[in-house]
């Protein structure tokens, strides 16, 4: 596994996010999460699976500065109402509470798509699209690129409960198989992703394994990948604080095709990156031999 | 200000003067902020600023601090990146070559945690055609010094900026910048000043901390950071007005919390000659060219006509020409005793 | 914490000790914004509190600064009021003894221009039955020492505490509250306390200022002002927390935009043994006994029986007993170079 | 004048303020102010004409942590709605622009009644009610409570334009007679209250003149009331960062009634002063001879 480039179209085309007032369409409760679609001129022409956007929260007299990110969940070009982008969020803090109050016509600023997207097979091979949590939400957008290159397309969703699984039915029409893991076995295999993976792979001749939820999960999701000498594309989750690539703050050890392990950007180089690329287990540190690291001082 | 007319926002002249150096407007990107201008470059023209000023460069490529590297706060947040950088070979080859196609006015940031360093950076980085200033972010620990930082003790700021002065071409102003945890930042600004600084940035992050309670440790990888935005407007303010008091002539860029041309407008009167907009790029890309625009406006809606009408307008009463009104500053009595 | 069975929240320990004072809980009001406690009193019972810290009180009676006395700013506030107050006579006359009736512990913070002034107050609240201790506000111009601050130089500043400690009575503990507008707050707190500070308060507010745009004059009659607020938190708590990791066993009263019964607990967990509540008083009268209601949930959440068992708790792996993970901290290196 | 003891009923009896989460029951555009009405139980109860509420502004996530603080246009004390109070206010900056974007139902959360109220005449004198701008407002209130004591009550209500008069119909109802003055002359006599005042108080033997406004105008008002031999009760306005007392943002030099001038607080011994009593061309300075200057190092 030298290079991907083989393996998988490369999505050179030019493409530049965009900053936009949008305006929310409609806000729904979906188990613990809420489902926001919003209408965002532009934005939807440009997305690809596992671009994200980041938006503003709190309004005019807000205290909090930085963007949230949210995964595309599903983008949809200019029509009736001109183009639309919808997310899944959990309300945790101050930022996706204030999120999850808004009313429709409420006014949203939006900047995406931003990221780059999940690489495409050239060939029309086996693929399991792994999420967990809300990390499902941009795996539909994949499916269906996926589907239109005839791969075939296998589903794992995976949460500690019911209520935190994303689009079990959408699922099924999206995908040739689904399979469903809750921790508390409220629904589905009592069990995580990773328990059902691998009779996956190994049954469908699975060759590329996408996947998208926490670090603990792509970090395990990459290594049975590997294990079955399958390609790895996991969508990380880092804090960013600009999501355009000027702060650094997003940073992932990372091995470049040169062999070489960079902090990279992953709002930019990312969030999609070769699961076997990633040094999960340095995830927080400064791995040793990597690029610039131990010059200056010591730090 | 009633009394006086309204301008049309194109009859005001934006440019400004600083150290020699002409701007078409007092707006920068503050370093760290705008890595070297080519993701901004997607939001707006880059050679519509007056200046961009890039991400503190030092010799060596650099892996910087362990993440988290960010913590929002209350208007504002931590950051502790670690001068993360490809190191000044990869700037000069890839960085700033592209920053002088767009045509823009690029301010090269220098950092380094030893004289050798920073003089070495001074030369390589002051040969280069087309740079417009050097900033020289002395924030930074010396390894030669128990790895005090060189912007905490007058003497070893002094040093930094004398050598960097020295190995520098004529042409190119030095701009030291400053951190505002100092006990007296108009002492720090006397003595770079004497060093041969042409001018001065005011200020640098504040140092702070913040406890994750989901892991009751320090949220920073780094444990501090250094705190920005809005929230330390006041402390920029605060430093500008005293400095421009202490040290009249010499020029000033404001940076700290701007977000709007009303706060440039804020760092201008308060004696800045320019400002620089850094962490609400993060909550509005286009932040610094939409700072240009309310700027020209605010100025307009005053009656100011020129930029530098504005510049140190709130140490004397309107109509007044310099700087002179020295009576309420740098003095600890009225600058004390808050509560 | 979620491994960490939770608690009932009247089963949690609110209990402090500072510097051998008991206190029914850790939360207290910042002195110069909660006056003597008379005005909250309309608002909750200022006996739950675990202590009342009065404004601080001079020996004569004092007018102040001129208005305006305020300037809102992101997050925060900054202040120019100039320590007006009535004097140590009506003091002691009508407003402690108001709050000893209540049942409330009154902390009385004392302000002077001189050392003799210091050490009058001293004596005078000193003796005064009831009072749980003396917080000495050094955030003011010394008179004889050409109007320097005491609190920024570390000389000046234990010169004060221990003219303070020898005329106050062995049982009444002395707390010296800090400014950070200091290169080294660390340095400020060691001196302090060899000079025999039995507690330190962290942190005064920064200094700044704020034109006003209407004016285009400094929109405080004081021209500068103290910044407070949740945009000052990070600040503080950075204080706290490299004080309590270079002088380990001294207690720390948290102090700098305290809002929720979160931010207590993250002054706590960085080295604090109780906290005060300022700026948040403005926004909400009822803001002290919010936290103190707030704190014991927050601890209750993540199983902490005991108010202690939060202190310092950033500075070690869960477990451990004592601040001394020093690693990180008071080091230049790790403190600095942010961007 | 001494005293005003003896001129004025003594308004002694306890009240204390209350912070209630009151709820938006309707707000309206009134020429450039907004008329807004809240239901805030308890507080209308305890309201007297002069008092003011504090409120606070930009919700949960808001960098505005100082309350606004707005004169009691109205309060109608518990009936089909629980009680409500209304207050007239113009959007000028953050806070305020934020109050006029509230809609019916959303929660403001509501510190009062705050402040001495005016003091009301012992004899049912005649009164000139004299207000510039929104300070007309508190006036309303305490024409009904004069009117109860039998007092005569004329009213002049002064501003720039047409536009800032707040309420010149509803003075018909509440006064014997109603003067208007405009700057521009846009309606009304062309000129400021106090072209309009002597007059009003010879002919009608004005015995004391109540007045809120701007600081320039309740000054202005009071020199015509001394001249007259009327009294003066003004309704000042400071900065006030709490509202409350606990602070000292909001004071002004007032001569008490030991003839010493102090620095008061406007929250708590204000808004309303006897005008002779308040140091007018003082104000923003500490005069020499106030209570406590020129101790303590020389500031
Ligand atoms: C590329 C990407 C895609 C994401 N997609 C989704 C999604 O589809 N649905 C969803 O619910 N969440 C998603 N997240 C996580 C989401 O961004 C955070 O949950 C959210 O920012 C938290 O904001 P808050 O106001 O709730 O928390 P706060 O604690 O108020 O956030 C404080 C700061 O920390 C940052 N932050 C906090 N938690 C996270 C986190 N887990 N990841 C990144 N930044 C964080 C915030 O951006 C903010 O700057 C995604 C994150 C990234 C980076
Ligand atoms: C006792 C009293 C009664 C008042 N009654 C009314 C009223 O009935 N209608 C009305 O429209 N206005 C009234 N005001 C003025 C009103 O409080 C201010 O206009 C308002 O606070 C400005 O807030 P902002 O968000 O628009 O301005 P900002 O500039 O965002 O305010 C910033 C800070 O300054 C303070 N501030 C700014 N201007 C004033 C001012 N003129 N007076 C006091 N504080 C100020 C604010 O409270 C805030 O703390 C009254 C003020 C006081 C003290
Ligand atoms: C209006 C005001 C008055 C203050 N007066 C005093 C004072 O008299 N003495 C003192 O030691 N600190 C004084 N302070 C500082 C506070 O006690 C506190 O240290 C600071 O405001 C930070 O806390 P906060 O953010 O919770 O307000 C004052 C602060 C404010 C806002
Ligand atoms: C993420 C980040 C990175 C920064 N990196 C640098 C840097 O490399 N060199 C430097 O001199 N300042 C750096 N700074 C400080 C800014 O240039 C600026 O001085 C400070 O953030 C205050 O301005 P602001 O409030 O507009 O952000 C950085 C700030 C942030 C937020
Ligand atoms: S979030 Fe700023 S560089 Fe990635
Ligand atoms: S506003 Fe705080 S004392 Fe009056």
């Amino acid at each position: 596994m030298t290079s991907t480039d083989s393996t998988f179209a490369s999505s050179a085309t030019e493409r530049r996010p965009l900053q936009v007032t949008g305006e929310v369409f409609s806000i729904k409760r979906v188990g613990d999460y809420f489902h926001l679609t919003m209408v965002a001129d532009g934005i939807a022409e440009q997305t690809r699976p596992g671009n994200f956007l980041a938006l503003a929260v709190g309004g005019d007299t807000s205290a909090h500065l930085l963007r949230r990110c949210f995964s595309i969940y599903r983008a949809r070009p200019a029509g009736v109402y001109g183009g639309t982008v919808e997310i899944v969020f959990a309300a945790g803090g101050a930022g996706t509470q204030w999120l999850s109050r808004l009313q429709p016509h409420d006014a949203v600023d939006v900047v995406g798509p931003l990221g780059r997207p999940f690489a495409l097979p050239r060939e029309p091979v086996a693929c399991a699209l792994v999420g967990g949590g809300y990390g499902s939400a941009p795996l539909f957008g994949l499916a269906e690129r996926l589907r239109e290159r005839r791969c075939a397309v296998h589903m794992v969703l995976g949460a500690a409960t019911e209520s935190r699984l994303f689009g079990t039915l959408e699922a099924r029409r999206a995908a040739q198989s689904v399979t469903v893991t809750t921790v508390d076995g409220s629904v589905g295999i009592k069990g995580v992703v990773t328990d059902a993976l691998p009779g996956l792979i190994t049954r469908n001749k699975i060759e590329v394994v996408y996947s998208c939820g926490p670090m603990g999960m792509l970090r395990a999701v990459t290594d049975v990948a590997v294990e079955h000498g399958a390609w790895s594309q996991t969508a990380v989750e880092e804090s960013m604080a600009c999501g355009i690539g000027v702060c650094m703050t997003c940073v992932l050890p990372v091995e470049g095709d040169d062999g070489v392990i960079k902090m990279v950007r992953s709002c930019v180089e990312g969030p999609v990156f070769g699961g076997d690329k990633v040094q999960w287990d340095a995830v927080g540190t400064i791995p040793t031999g990597t690029y610039g690291a131990g010059t200056g001082g010591g730090h | 200000m009633a009394d006086l007319q309204a301008l049309h926002a194109d009859d005001v002249d934006l440019t400004t003067v600083l150290a020699d150096t002409h701007l078409d407007n007092p707006v920068m990107t503050a370093s760290g902020c705008a890595g070297a201008g080519r993701e901004l470059q997607q939001f707006f023209d880059v050679r519509d600023l007056g200046a961009v000023v890039t991400k503190s460069i030092m010799r060596d490529p650099r892996s910087g601090r362990p993440t988290p590297r960010m913590a929002e706060t209350p208007s504002g947040m931590l950051n502790s990146i670690g001068l993360q950088g490809p190191g000044i070979d990869s700037f000069l080859a890839r960085d700033l070559p592209w920053l002088l196609q767009q045509g823009a006015r690029p301010i090269v940031s220098i950092a380094g945690s030893s004289l050798a360093e920073y003089a070495e950076l001074a030369r390589r980085v002051g040969h280069t055609p087309g740079v417009a200033a050097i900033e020289v972010n002395i924030s930074c620990p010396n390894v030669e010094n128990r790895g005090l930082v060189f912007a905490c003790d007058p003497v070893q700021a002094a040093r930094v900026i004398s050598v960097v002065r020295r190995d520098t071409p004529r042409g190119v102003p030095v701009l030291a910048k400053l951190s505002p945890d100092v006990t007296s930042i108009v002492e720090i600004a006397q003595s770079v000043v004497e060093a041969g600084a042409d001018g001065l940035v005011l200020i640098n992050t504040l140092l702070g901390l913040r406890v994750d309670l989901d892991t009751m440790r320090p949220q920073l990888g780094g444990v501090t950071g250094g705190l920005s935005g809005p929230a330390i407007r006041p402390v920029a303010v605060r430093a500008v007005w005293q400095v421009a008091a202490a040290l009249p002539g010499v020029p000033i860029v404001g940076v700290g919390g701007v977000r709007t041309g009303a706060d440039a407008l804020e760092f201008l009167a308060a004696g800045a000659s320019a400002v620089q907009v850094g962490t609400a790029i993060f909550n509005d890309p286009a932040a610094p060219i939409r700072v240009v625009r309310e700027l020209r406006e605010e100025l307009a809606r005053r009656g100011i006509g020129k930029v530098g009408e504005a510049i140190g307008l709130a140490h004397h009463p309107r109509g007044a020409t310099a700087v002179t009104d020295l009576s309420d500053v740098g003095q600890p009595p009225a600058a004390r005793t808050e509560g």
